[in-house]
């Protein structure tokens, strides 16, 4: 294993560290427990936004805390969700009396431990809202599954959301539209290469030289299939379709699109694949009505590229456009 | 009878199991999962060792029930991921199963473990058959009770629970996962064991201490 | 070779096509010869910025066309510099009288055909203007070689560049504040992994498990020593004192810091060298004023960074704040 | 005599050594510089068939000049790199040597070649030693002029341009780059040869269809 890193140990918090010297003005931390939230104290009361997860998917999270989007993340070990002592700190750091909602990717750890937060705030009399984000159609959906990972949707849902909240919203509505959000986003990814756990050293899986790991998480987990190497369009078709289908998209409908890379895919190849996917929208009469290409929910070094759909409607789109300044995604201001 | 002082041993024990076994679990969580599961466990069990350890002398006379609760809030604050609210969920029960009790005998010692197991169901949601760490706890508390009743001592029933616990683990190599990480592989989950059944079967091995077993390793 | 592409020969039109379908307000492009240029026409008489270089390290140059930044960008095949026809016609698309800037890197290819595009462009009259960016101190500077590779300098150059000409500078104050940032920035770069060249299909170097490429540049091609594998902290430290060195920087200076990924690495471990690399600076009493931390002049997908400081002055810090706004850089709009 | 015809032979000639000996180019150049050589070379020189192949009928009357400037612009505007520029200047000022002429004769060919090596050499600022195509082109073009003069026949004198150009590329191997990306390697250029002495060494290789050889292969 070859990485940038020091200590197995540290890579988590002298990342957290990088991040928050590197915006001073944008992010704070604390250590113990630990989680990272908005420097400029909220003046307003506005309802917080409260999310986190395993590592290893950076910018997620804490690089979208800030104006516009999260107002605390909470880093777990690399691909291990968060424990509730960071949640329960963070939502008291950042509650002022508007409430929080809590923003869980369904993966059994994090719903389980996100779910302990919210007992023990609930029992202190704060108010808290939970909406998990579900997207993946990789993921067969059934009643006797876990259902469906939370991947990308995550970061359109922070933002939009985020937004809503930033206006003034309520916990009420805003957990409405995040539910809203939550029900009309869906993605699929694929991996070219694994990705390394630093504590592992090795490897998660091993792909041979043309070999393609297709419905790929975020966490280096295997995906659905292993495939032959295709050419790009292929691919990337190959990953619309189904969102396609799942979304019941149709002619004249609106979508917001993230071309996501995994990590290690450079944003070359990411632009080869948002221009097949803008051609196969645009071939079905759907409109991408707002983007984003690059590196926004990864899996460490992973090679890989993953693309989410989301059904845009009006208010969804006047959310996206407002301003917008974490150190991961940054707009109008 | 069981003491706080071998509930020591017992969490010493599992400590020793899950560190020596932390490649072998995290290779298992490799294959079906997200290579996490043996760092998770012994990030947690270390932490365990270090209350064991530092507040020796303090809580020698704590309650059984204060010893298990605190291994529950260090479980709970220190794994994360699935296991650490499962297994924490589980020390929380055990911590109320034994209620005020200064000494365990056989009996309280299948209730603390059977309620482990409720707690971990509840929080889980996981039954038998689908393929998780419940698989092997839940056949563990079964023999663990039926043998007691049917009138084999402790060091026997606890051989029995950790036969069950191994065959549960092993039971989960064919089975197709229902919870957990290892679900969203659907048919390719098959064929591989479940990490968390196995770190289960590590706890119960551990248990023979209870019976005068193993103690001889620590200090 | 496992890449997200289509045919070898279409990775760079097909990658630029991709980068303007998401974009569209902010580029387009011409095909033959192929160049990529601002959507909004220049209203106003502007100095007008082109850059362009081989391809393969994007976002440099496409990504950063648009306010506050390039005019136009010309994409070489993959590390091939542009051809003249391409620099000519960019030069000509948007030149609107107030004169032209070139920014180029310092590679024998680049030079020689910017220069031939030079010398036809003033044949037909049109004021141009020169610029080259030699910042990596890991090439040693002498008389008798071709003088240090331009390397994360540049990005830095022309998002300030870039922000004077839209203030309206005229051609000669823009190319003078050209030449003061060019000589106040400085480069260094290191490699854990090759990158493969698309037309190659394997990687152009091979690094053993526990080795390490330092003082590469953004072409794959070979560093100039290779050592043992380190970790972060230390390779940190020998990236930056040789920065330090050569610029002379002692206590009360002040940089603009970029902390650049080479494609493929994790942003997670970019932070953790930009951890690093505050604490040296700050012991030494050198204040990060400004800090980019991201993949902003790649090699593909190679692993790897580089570390960039500009000596910063108050001029340069205040056109650094002017907004901008590109497909890979924005803010303040 | 030499005509345009034949200058396309050489062209052909060059452009199928090219491509042959593509990934040869591109792996010297992998070594010491950015793995480009043979992709960039064997661009321009399809780009160069193409106006050969396209024009047959139209320009078969052409002069040498206007076809030796045709293939310049095309190398300059589909090589890019360094070696676009140098030689398509090499082309430029080969096609300003050879003036109004319909035929060439040795010493046409002879002064042609040197003017080449001149635009070479203006344009890249190199000299002999420092391992780059001049290293190659420049002992090509004494080794021709001297053996034309010494009154040797083509057939001969375009020999001895080609062993002084391979010995001239070979004479790379031990140099440290003075000019070109693997200047930036320093002393770990040593020991490499340099890719561009090798493609000009297909350049005179090419250059014995002048003298009657190699047209067997093509059309
Ligand atoms: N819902 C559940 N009920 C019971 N056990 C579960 C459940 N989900 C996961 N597990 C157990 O947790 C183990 C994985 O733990 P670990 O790897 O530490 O967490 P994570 O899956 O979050 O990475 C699985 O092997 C399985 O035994
Ligand atoms: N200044 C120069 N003068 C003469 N030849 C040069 C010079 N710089 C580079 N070369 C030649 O160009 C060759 C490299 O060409 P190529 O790989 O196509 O371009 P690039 O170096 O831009 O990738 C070198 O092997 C060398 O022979
Ligand atoms: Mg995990
Ligand atoms: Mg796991
Ligand atoms: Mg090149
Ligand atoms: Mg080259």
């Amino acid at each position: 294993m070859k990485k940038l890193i020091n200590r197995v140990e540290d890579v988590v918090s002298e990342s957290i560290e990088g991040l928050v010297l590197a915006n001073p003005d944008l992010v704070r931390y604390e250590r113990e427990p630990f989680f990272v939230y908005r420097a400029s104290s909220q003046t307003k009361e506005k309802v917080a936004l409260v999310s986190g997860g395993g590592s290893g998917h950076e910018p997620l999270h804490g690089g979208y805390v800030g104006y516009g989007m999260l107002d605390a993340a909470c880093p777990g070990e690399i691909f291990t969700s968060p424990v509730p002592d960071q949640i329960v700190s963070a939502v008291k750091k950042v509650d002022h009396g508007a409430g929080v909602l809590l923003i869980v990717k369904n993966y059994t750890g994090d719903v389980m431990n996100f779910e302990m937060a919210h007992e023990i705030l609930e029992m202190e009399g704060i108010k808290v809202e939970r909406v998990i984000v579900s997207d993946d159609v990789a993921v067969e959906d059934s009643l006797y599954t876990t259902g469906r990972r939370g991947v990308g949707g995550t970061v359109l849902l922070e933002k939009i959301v985020g937004a809503a909240a930033e206006e003034g919203w309520d916990l009420e509505r805003v957990k409405d539209l995040a539910e809203r959000v939550a029900g009309r986003v869906r993605s699929m990814g694929l991996a070219l290469s694994s990705c390394t756990v630093p504590a592992k050293g090795s490897p998660t899986f091993a792909l041979g030289h043309d070999e393609i790991e297709l419905g790929i998480g975020i966490h280096g987990e295997p995906g659905r299939k292993r495939i032959p190497k295709q050419p790009a369009d292929t691919l990337t078709e190959m990953l619309t379709q189904p969102i396609i289908d799942d979304l019941a998209l149709t002619s004249g409908d609106s979508v917001i699109a993230l071309v996501n890379g995994m990590g290690g895919t450079p944003l070359m190849e990411l632009y080869i694949v948002y221009r097949k996917l803008e051609q196969l929208l645009r071939e079905r009469g759907i409109a991408i009505q707002r983007n984003l290409v690059g590196n926004y929910i990864t899996s460490l070094e992973m090679q890989g590229v993953s693309i989410t759909l989301l059904k845009a409607d009006e208010e969804i789109l006047a959310f996206w456009d407002l301003p917008v300044h974490t150190s991961a995604l940054r707009w109008g201001m | 009878m069981i003491d706080t002082a071998r509930l020591k041993a017992w969490l010493r024990r599992y400590a020793e199991l899950i560190h020596v076994h932390k490649d072998e679990l995290t290779a298992l969580d490799a294959t079906i999962g997200d290579a996490d599961h043996g760092t998770n466990m012994d990030r947690g069990m270390q932490a365990v060792l270090h209350i064991l350890g530092d507040e020796e002398d303090a809580n020698e006379n704590i309650r059984p029930a204060e010893l298990l609760k605190q291994v529950a809030m260090v479980l709970i604050s220190k794994v994360g991921g699935a296991s650490g609210p499962l297994y924490g969920t589980a020390f929380l029960r055990m911590a109320q199963a034994v209620g005020e009790k200064e000494q365990l005998n056989e009996e309280d010692i299948a209730q603390m473990f059977a309620a482990g197991l409720n707690g971990m169901k509840e929080r889980g949601k996981a039954d038998l058959g689908d393929k998780t760490m419940v698989d092997a706890y839940a056949r563990a508390v079964s023999a663990l009770s039926s043998s007691l009743a049917e009138g084999f001592p402790l060091k026997e029933s606890l051989a029995q629970a950790i036969s069950a616990a191994k065959e549960g683990s092993d039971q989960t190599i064919p089975l197709i996962a229902r919870k957990g990480r290892a679900s969203y592989l659907g048919e390719r989950s098959r064929g591989h064991r479940d990490p968390g059944s196995l770190s289960t079967v590590y706890l119960f091995e551990a248990a023979l201490v209870f019976a005068g077993e193993g103690e001889i390793n620590h200090a």
